[in-house]
């Protein structure tokens, strides 16, 4: 319990699998009004990260298949790639300029959160991911998508599940998991 | 001279509420015993649809009138019943619906539904009886229309209002007034 | 654990996203989500969101110097477990230990340096400038005097202290209100040395303790009630168990309410008694008598039985039997200390008792000096005072006091003497009494925030590594020093510098292994010793108090100690082991005394000795001698943070300042007690006293337990009559057979504890661990004394008595939510917020109770507590976590709102944890992978979890254990939790 | 007017002029009345507003006394709402005519008792924000409410009560406000003309009406006694000494008509004076109350001595301890009140003289409350207070302001209802009052009622 592996390893397993998923094309997005969901401090684009360049959610959100939290990236990962890359059109250079600024200022971004659960629940992201990847079949991008949607396609993120109660314990009860209230209330 | 209060409704309350107004003749009793003399003086004569106000129910006028009994103890019946049945329903599945242990007892346990069971019987007869005198009440009204009445029925008074168009006014007028009318009104 | 630079650079790191940790862990903190989400600049590798990390440290709330495991969640340490690797604590820790991360977190720290401004005000001042000016200071006070106060430090720091106090032309002292002059005197008398071993309990066939409070504050608690439980209690550690344990002494303490016995002698006297019993062993050659022993005999036959029963006050045969009891056990331990040893003729206790050991030939097995305690080089009280007087006399220019709160414990005089001095200087993370007094504060990180190591005793090195980011602005002492002393580097440097030296190239994976097991343990050799010259020990008591004065006794409090534990709420909540008073001081009185005296439970009492006066309110108890007065040490502070200050007396008050013949300090005093007519409403959480016979505590005498074969069920009073009870059973099992959940037979574990009577000490280390991993609000002394305390494990502790309805001892359950299988709390939840758990435990869905209390009323052993107020409120009139001390919140347990029920399931977090991992792990649950928090900390080992459908887990073979029984069984609430009958030595114990 | 002078001066008309007065312009004292309740009730509210923003902390509960004044006040106002449906229900069962005087009144207690009453469960809880969890809506979680919690049964219990004797009060109500709707000018007739429903007292009507109150009296009989049961089963349900006792459902019903009664005659005795009813709210019909009294009262007394008899008997260690500790504990005034007030005061109307004696009757009825609401606290209070299986858990409980405050808006709830309703509907039964006088006939026989 007191040494812990290193997790970006684990987080890298589910690399393989996407690659079989077809090349997917962001979408070049001129106003940013109606996207749906909040307009983040820095307009970071899940359909061109994840979508795109096909980088699997455990690259930056590696604790959510060994954690309860999902974590969020640190600054460092964003800057581990781009130092290097710095963007194709002016829009994008714009935003990852912001990335920059915030890494030499020492100053993170403050996301909105999106996915928020009131305090008295737990949802443990490991087992759920566990759980739906063996149950579905599944590598761990495809089980992310049952509760964050298909974030793939998405240029701003946005809730599409409605996180109450009673979508849980459907899902609970579809797959035949316990619904017993301590699962999640303690 | 009627006293009702007349207020704007639609259409079928108003109907019911106010129907139009109906030809006949009102008598006003002092007694008891003259009012049930001409009840039986009128079903002596033929006269079958006729209205009796009392300010107080009075079996003799039930009998004198030979009324059958009200309709209202069946919605009684069937509302007790149905109650009994939701109570059941209500219970058993919701405890089914999403099953909890609690104190080492069974999911369903049919002793404590009982009291829901006993408790919505109740209610329900004894809203749906409250449906049936309405219902009955307000049906009664509506065929009898809207017939002449006295403000003293409420207080001290007798009376009959017999339904007649101007042809036989006449002669119910005279057999309400020997049989003791204080008072003979036609409208 | 990884590479530690690496850590050093993730905590600096995390400082300045220190809020984003708090906001990614925050969903389990107030019933809201966070809006905004603040990621690490930094990821630190070691790190993981939602997963805790555990660092190996070292526990400085006094010098035992157990070993620590902090749990870190998202960079914030979130709760205190002993360390397993440490030979002191094995892994167990006490209820002061569990609270110093209160320390960590508090609200009334010294935030940042100080320095008083010429209006005598403090003010905020840089690290640069105070430095600065206090390098001046030091120049100028070369040659005047500079003294360095310390608390007991052997370690690198002290070390580095005195290198630089050499260097400036000062000495360094050590202080601790409560010392072992005694001992140490004793030891010199005895065997002339003055170190102090260490006392082997778990290998004793006898245990005989004079005055020394082993399980409560004397040198290691937490060792050697470990050690003691496996000698005491019934079956425990060895075959042939249950040593008998006899306390001596004038009141009964923690400890001394755990004994078989108590003889409550005349103070002062418990010397004579000794010898006598020396005496006895002696002349009837009740062992093997060491040759040397010969030299005793002067000395012995000036103290037989006959001669001193009197003056002990205690009958000749009962000596007698005492010294055949401990003589023939073969390995009796006999061990001096706490009050005994503070009486002015201590050190001849000490030393008489060291005789009893050597005769019966327990020294060297069981008292092995080689060993040797760190406390036992601490400085003297004599010292001290020495120091006060230099002060007094303006020979000291320049002091520093770094660990140490003097001028609390030796009130007025010190602070007289701190007023004469040039220039005070105070490296205190609180604003105590010293430092309120002082000209500049240093503040010192927490031990939790710094680099450091101990050698608590020979052989063995603690070491202590910074866990957190600094709190507060404050700077690590050893860095100052250095800094003061004008040498570059780090203490860290320091500290690596030391270990370094011959080890050139193994260094690295050294440090890393040393800091991953949180020190170096080693065994030191023991030492033999030889009786010296004993023929003219004086052990004569001191002379009675006359009659209009009192022999007033001041004991350390279990839990507040010297004090330093006050402004903790988890330690002021924490009831007294014996009195089960919180929040105030107290005063002991014998029934006898009160009724005299006109005395009620909660009249003020006056005491004033020639020192100084205070007042305390009376709790009457016969665990008193009827001619005793016992105040304990511990409140009354006068500055200290909102937790302490101007609450109750402080009984360092009474106590005088000139250092006895061996130069330790008295803590009897003759005092006279008015009764001042005031009364106060006591805040205690004891209901009745006694047990009253309603089966919620068993107890059996040693013959009778012994006699008991695997499937006997002494318990088997039901209250039903026996058809009605099958009846009862066959309908609940039938009740069974239809339940669709909370399948009771195997298909799902059914969690269960066991709980050993004869274990538990009732040091109540547990209750403060469940307030630490559960959450639990502390409610202050207003609402605990309108019985608002949200304690989820609370010890009831119920007077065993004589024949004569004298106390001997008292047992000790621990009351805690029984998880019954038919549990009367659940059918009668309107909204199912109380319900059954598949895997058998009583659920309380926080979020859905809408706070009937109806599950309270109906809950026969009373387990259930209510939240009144909002307690997690923010500047709430009844805020229990102001900031930052929120930051120590578990983030795996909700916080509960007002309105609604809590209680304890077993630490479900911590189940439901270990099923997540081992779903991860593609296994099964194994027995021993959850433990709950209560069982981590219990220094006895008296809490077993487990699974009771497993049949090879521990808690199932207890359970079936003949001594076991359920609290209420007659109710048919079929518990989780089976008590294990406590076992005493005589064989008709009554408590009633 | 009759041309014929009435054969008594106790008419038709009288009765109808008499009663229809009682509903004439209010006098300054029924202000003073009115206000004085008013100001009861914004105690309550402002003490209630306390209670929501700091937590029930405010009151005197401690462990493990978690239920107190506000359960007691609970079960005090719903014993007190028993006796209205049952001399309303049973005696119309029966057919003893002297109900038709009172009943009235004890119906509208009824009715403003059970609205009292059912604000205490909502008060009392924890999170008073969440009392709807207790109904079963169907809600997006899909959670349902525990139907084996007593208070489930207490909800539906008291809902169904509630609901039925509300409608039994207007039921019986429409034909006398017609009759005052016929005497009544400007926007008061407009008033009655819409609730009396249309009432003429055609032959149709009181076919139906009779058949219908009959059936009602029929069904709300059992619910009286059903409902102070499942009120007791609260207590009875548990297994705490002192309230896990079979006993509990008759004795409970027998207190609460017991209480009930007694809160009748208080209000009757001010009313009666106030309109000037002697002659319709005579002697006969206090000394009939007096009787229910005394029979009540003397099960309940005979209760409390079973209680103990069957602790001593059952020698079950902590029945004993819980009725020692009730009558010699800390709160041995409170039980003794009890006794005393419910136990011994009610013999006095053994006497016919105390019976017929209008202020003896109000002071012992004032007192056999004092005497039933202490015997809910006792009950309630004291049986967890001696908490008898965990000795070192004992406490004592004592009331604070806050308890205090939310009674006093209780009874000022409860009085504000009960004042405007006598002095804007008929506070005793015009037409039944009637139905006991004999009926004018031209043959001067005093045949009297049938």
């Amino acid at each position: 319990m007191l040494a812990l592996p290193p997790v970006s390893l684990r987080g890298q397993q589910a690399q393989p699998a996407s690659s079989a998923v077809s090349r997917y094309q962001a979408p070049v997005v001129s106003d940013t009004g109606d996207l749906k969901g909040p307009r983040q401090p820095i307009f970071f684009r899940h359909d061109i990260h994840a979508g795109q360049d096909q980088i699997p959610c455990m690259y930056c959100h590696y604790s959510a298949s060994i954690a309860s939290e999902p974590g969020i990236p640190s600054l460092q990962t964003c800057i581990g790639c781009h130092q290097l890359v710095g963007g194709s059109t002016p829009s994008h250079q714009a935003e990852i300029r912001k990335v920059r600024d915030a890494w030499r200022e020492r100053k993170p971004p403050e996301w909105i959160r999106i996915h928020a659960l009131p305090g008295f629940v737990r949802f443990p992201h490991m087992r759920h991911i566990k759980g739906l990847g063996t149950s579905l079949g599944v590598e761990a991008n495809a089980t992310c998508a049952t509760c964050h949607g298909d974030v793939k396609t998405m240029p701003q993120v946005s809730l599409v599940a409605t996180l109450k109660m009673g979508w849980c314990v459907r899902c609970h009860v579809q797959n035949k998991v316990s619904r017993d209230c301590s699962v999640c209330h303690y | 001279m009627t006293t009702h209060l007349r207020l704007p409704l639609p259409k079928p309350l108003q109907d019911i509420i106010h129907p139009p107004p109906t030809p006949g003749v009102l008598g006003v009793f002092a007694y008891l015993d003259s009012t049930l003399d001409a009840i039986k003086k009128l079903r002596a004569a033929g006269h079958t649809d006729f209205t009796v106000y009392s300010p107080i129910p009075r079996h003799e006028i039930e009998e004198a009138l030979g009324q059958s009994v009200s309709p209202v103890r069946a919605f009684t019946l069937i509302g007790g019943i149905a109650g009994c049945a939701v109570g059941a329903w209500l219970t058993l599945w919701m405890s089914y619906d999403w099953p909890v242990v609690v104190g080492g007892k069974p999911v369903g346990s049919i002793p404590p539904y009982v009291i829901i069971m006993f408790e919505m019987t109740i209610l329900f007869g004894a809203l749906s009886t409250i449906l049936g005198i309405v219902f009955n009440a307000a049906f009664a009204a509506r065929r009898s229309g809207t017939i002449q009445y006295d403000e003293r029925f409420t207080n001290d008074r007798f009376g009959i209002f017999v339904p007649a168009d101007s042809g036989h006014a006449a002669a119910i007028e005279s057999l309400l007034k020997q049989s003791g009318a204080e008072e003979v009104r036609r409208g | 654990m990884t590479e530690p630079i690496n850590r050093r650079r993730f905590l600096k790191v995390l400082g300045v996203s220190g809020a984003g940790a708090a906001a990614v862990s925050a969903c389990g903190i107030g019933p809201e989500p966070t809006e905004r989400l603040i990621p690490y600049l930094i990821q630190p590798e070691d790190q993981i969101p939602g997963l805790a990390t555990y660092y190996a440290t070292t526990c400085r709330e006094c010098a035992a110097g157990c070993g620590l495991h902090v749990r870190v969640r998202e960079g914030r340490a979130v709760k205190l477990e002993g360390n397993p690797d440490s030979p002191i604590n094995r892994g167990r820790l006490c209820a002061r230990g569990q609270a110093g991360i209160q320390g960590l977190y508090n609200p009334d720290r010294v935030a940042r340096p100080m320095v008083r401004n010429a209006g005598g005000a403090f003010e905020a001042i840089d690290w640069d400038g105070a430095l600065q000016r206090l390098s001046a200071k030091v120049a100028e006070a070369r040659g005047k005097g500079i003294v360095f106060l310390t608390g007991a430090e052997v370690s690198t720091f002290g070390d580095l202290v005195d290198e630089w106090m050499r260097q400036v032309g000062g000495r360094r002292l050590s202080y601790e209100a409560f010392g072992f002059d005694a001992l140490r005197a004793g030891n010199r008398l005895a065997f002339g040395t003055s170190s102090l071993p260490t006392y082997d309990f778990a290998n004793a066939k006898y245990v005989l303790s004079f005055g020394a409070d082993f399980l409560d504050t004397w040198l290691s608690p937490v060792e050697f009630q470990n050690g003691f439980s496996r000698a005491h209690a019934f079956d425990g550690g060895r075959p042939a168990s249950m040593a008998k344990f006899v306390y001596v002494g004038p009141r009964m303490s923690l400890t001394g309410m755990n004994a078989d016995e108590w003889v409550g002698v005349r103070p002062g006297t418990e010397g004579a008694l000794a010898l006598a019993m020396a005496q006895v062993i002696v002349s009837r050659r009740l062992a093997a008598v060491p040759a040397d022993a010969g030299r005793l005999s002067a000395l012995l036959s000036a103290h037989t039985p006959r001669t001193v029963a009197e003056a002990i006050g205690i009958e000749q045969n009962v000596i007698v039997r005492l010294a055949t009891e401990f003589a023939n056990a073969r390995g009796g331990l006999a061990v001096a200390g706490g009050m005994a040893a503070q009486y002015a003729n201590g050190a001849e206790i000490a030393a008489a008792v060291n005789i009893l050991n050597y005769v019966a030939g327990s020294v060297g097995s069981l008292v092995k000096f080689g060993a040797d305690l760190a406390v036992g080089s601490a400085g003297t009280f004599a010292d001290v005072a020495a120091l006060t007087a230099d002060m007094e006399a303006g020979k000291v220019g320049l002091l520093f006091v770094h660990g140490a709160n003097p001028a609390y414990s030796l009130p007025g005089k010190f602070q007289q003497a701190l007023s004469k001095v040039a220039y005070k200087v105070s490296f205190s993370s609180y604003m105590d009494e010293t430092a309120a007094g002082c000209d500049m504060i240093l503040p010192d990180h927490h031990p939790l925030e710094q680099w450091a190591d101990s050698r608590p005793r020979a052989g063995v090195t603690a070491f202590q590594q910074p866990v957190v980011q600094p709190v507060f602005d404050t700077r690590q002492t050893g860095d100052v020093v250095l800094r003061l002393a004008g040498r570059t580097g780090t203490f860290q440097d320091y500290l690596q510098a030391k270990y370094r030296t011959g080890r050139g190239a193994g260094f690295d994976q050294f440090w890393l292994d040393t800091l991953a097991t949180g020190g170096v343990y080693g065994d030191a050799p023991t030492r033999a010793v030889r009786l010296g010259d004993v023929s003219n020990l004086a052990v004569a008591a001191p002379a009675a108090a006359n009659s209009e004065q009192q022999d007033v006794v001041v004991f350390p409090h279990p839990v507040l100690h010297d004090g330093r534990g006050a402004n903790k709420p988890w330690l002021q909540e924490l009831p007294d082991p014996v009195s089960k008073i919180a929040w105030h001081s107290w005063v002991e009185v014998h029934p006898d005394t009160a009724k005299a005296w006109g005395l009620a439970t909660g009249d003020f009492l006056l005491l004033k000795s020639d020192f100084g006066g205070q007042k305390f309110p009376v709790w009457i108890t016969a665990s008193v001698r009827p001619d005793v007065l016992a105040v304990p040490t511990g409140q009354g502070h006068t500055a200290y943070g909102r937790y302490a200050q101007d609450r109750s007396a402080n009984a360092f008050e009474l106590l005088g300042v000139q250092p006895n013949s061996y130069g330790g300090r008295n803590f009897l005093v003759s005092a006279s007690a008015t009764k001042t007519g005031e009364h106060r409403k006591i805040v205690t959480t004891e209901g009745s006293p006694r047990e009253r016979g309603r089966g919620t505590v068993e107890v059996l005498g040693v013959a009778r337990a012994k006699a008991l074969h695997a499937g006997d069920h002494p318990f088997h009073h039901e209250e039903t009559p026996e058809y009605a009870a099958e009846a009862v059973a066959w309908w609940a099992e039938q009740q069974h057979e239809k339940a669709e959940l909370g399948d009771y037979r195997g298909e799902q574990p059914r969690w269960g504890l066991a709980i050993d009577l004869s274990k538990c000490t009732g040091c109540s280390a547990c209750v403060t661990a469940c307030y630490a991993e559960n959450n639990i609000a502390t409610v202050g002394e207003d609402l605990m004394q309108r019985g608002r305390e949200m304690s989820w494990l609370r010890l009831e502790r119920y007077w065993l008595t004589d024949e004569h309805g004298a106390p001997q001892g008292a047992v000790n359950s621990p009351m805690l939510c029984q998880q019954c299988g038919n549990a009367p709390c659940e059918p009668v939840c309107p909204v199912y917020a109380a319900y059954h758990t598949p895997d058998g435990l009583n659920g309380q869905v926080y979020n859905r109770c809408v706070g009937t209390r109806y599950c309270s009323n109906n809950c026969p052993y009373k387990v259930r507590y209510f939240n009144w107020y909002n307690y997690a409120e923010r500047e709430g009139a009844y805020e229990a976590w102001p900031e930052p001390l929120s930051m120590l919140l578990n983030p795996d347990v909700t916080v509960r709102e007002k309105g609604v029920m809590e209680k304890c399931t077993f630490c479900v977090q911590r189940i439901r944890g270990a099923q997540n991992q081992a779903r991860l792990e593609d296994r099964n649950v194994r027995d021993g992978d959850i433990v709950t928090a209560c069982q981590q900390s219990c220094p006895s080992d008296a809490i077993v979890f487990g699974d009771l459908n497993d049949r090879r887990s521990r808690v199932y073979q207890l359970a079936g254990n003949p001594r076991g029984y359920h609290v209420l069984a007659g109710l048919n609430t079929k518990p989780a939790i089976t008590y294990l009958a406590r076992v005493v030595a005589q064989d008709t114990p009554s408590h009633g | 007017m009759a041309e014929h002078a009435p054969p008594s001066r106790v008419t038709y008309d009288y009765v109808t002029r008499t009663i229809a007065r009682t509903l004439g312009s209010p006098t300054r004292g029924y202000f003073l009345l009115l206000g004085a309740a008013v100001a009861l009730l914004l105690v309550g509210i402002v003490t209630l507003l306390y209670l929501l923003r700091y937590g029930l902390g405010l009151a005197g509960y401690s462990h493990p006394v978690y239920w107190a004044v506000f359960i007691t006040c609970f079960v005090f106002w719903v014993g007190i709402a028993h006796s209205g449906t049952l001399i309303s229900a049973i005696l119309f069962l029966f057919r003893s005519g002297w109900r038709t005087a009172v009943y009235r009144t004890a119906e509208a207690m009824t009715v403003f008792a059970v609205m009292t009453a059912g604000l205490f469960p909502l008060i009392h809880i924890g999170r008073q924000w969440y009392f709807y969890w207790l109904i079963p809506y169907p809600n997006e979680r899909g959670l349902w409410p525990n139907f084996k919690s007593p208070l489930i049964w207490d909800e539906f219990a008291i809902g169904t009560y509630f609901t039925v004797s509300t409608v039994f009060l207007i039921m019986g109500l429409i034909p006398d406000i017609a009759a005052v709707r016929d005497l009544a000018t400007g926007w008061r007739k407009k008033l009655y003309a819409l609730t009396s429903l249309g009432w003429t007292g055609a032959n149709e009507q009181w076919r139906h009406y009779t058949r219908g109150y009959l059936y009602l009296a029929a069904l709300a009989t059992p619910l009286v006694l059903s409902v102070h049961s499942v009120v007791s089963w609260d207590f009875a349900m548990s297994i705490v000494p002192g309230w896990h006792a079979t006993l509990f459902a008759p004795y409970f019903v027998a207190g609460a008509i017991y209480s009930g009664v007694a809160m009748v005659i208080t209000l009757l005795v001010p009313i009666r004076k106030l309109f000037h009813l002697e002659e319709i709210i005579t002697l006969h019909h206090f000394e009939n109350l007096a009787k229910l009294c005394l029979l009540t009262g003397s099960i309940v007394s005979f209760s409390y001595m079973t209680e103990n008899f069957v602790a001593w008997f059952s020698g079950n260690p902590h029945e004993r301890a819980a009725f020692w500790y009730r009558a010699f504990g800390e709160y041995w005034w409170a039980s003794w009140t009890m006794n005393i007030c419910n136990g011994l005061l009610p013999w006095l109307l053994w006497s016919k003289t105390v019976r017929t004696n209008i202020t003896a009757l109000f002071v012992i009825s004032i007192f056999v409350n004092i005497g039933m609401w202490f015997e809910r606290y006792v009950i309630i209070v004291v049986s967890l207070a001696g908490e008898p299986y965990q000795p070192w858990a004992n406490a004592v409980y004592n009331p604070t302001w806050a308890d205090w405050g939310i009674m006093a808006g209780s009874f000022g709830w409860f009085f504000m209802w009960f004042l405007l309703f006598v002095k804007n509907f008929p506070a005793v039964s015009i037409s039944e009052v009637k139905e006991v006088l004999p009926p004018p006939k031209r043959q001067a026989t005093r045949a009297g009622a049938h």
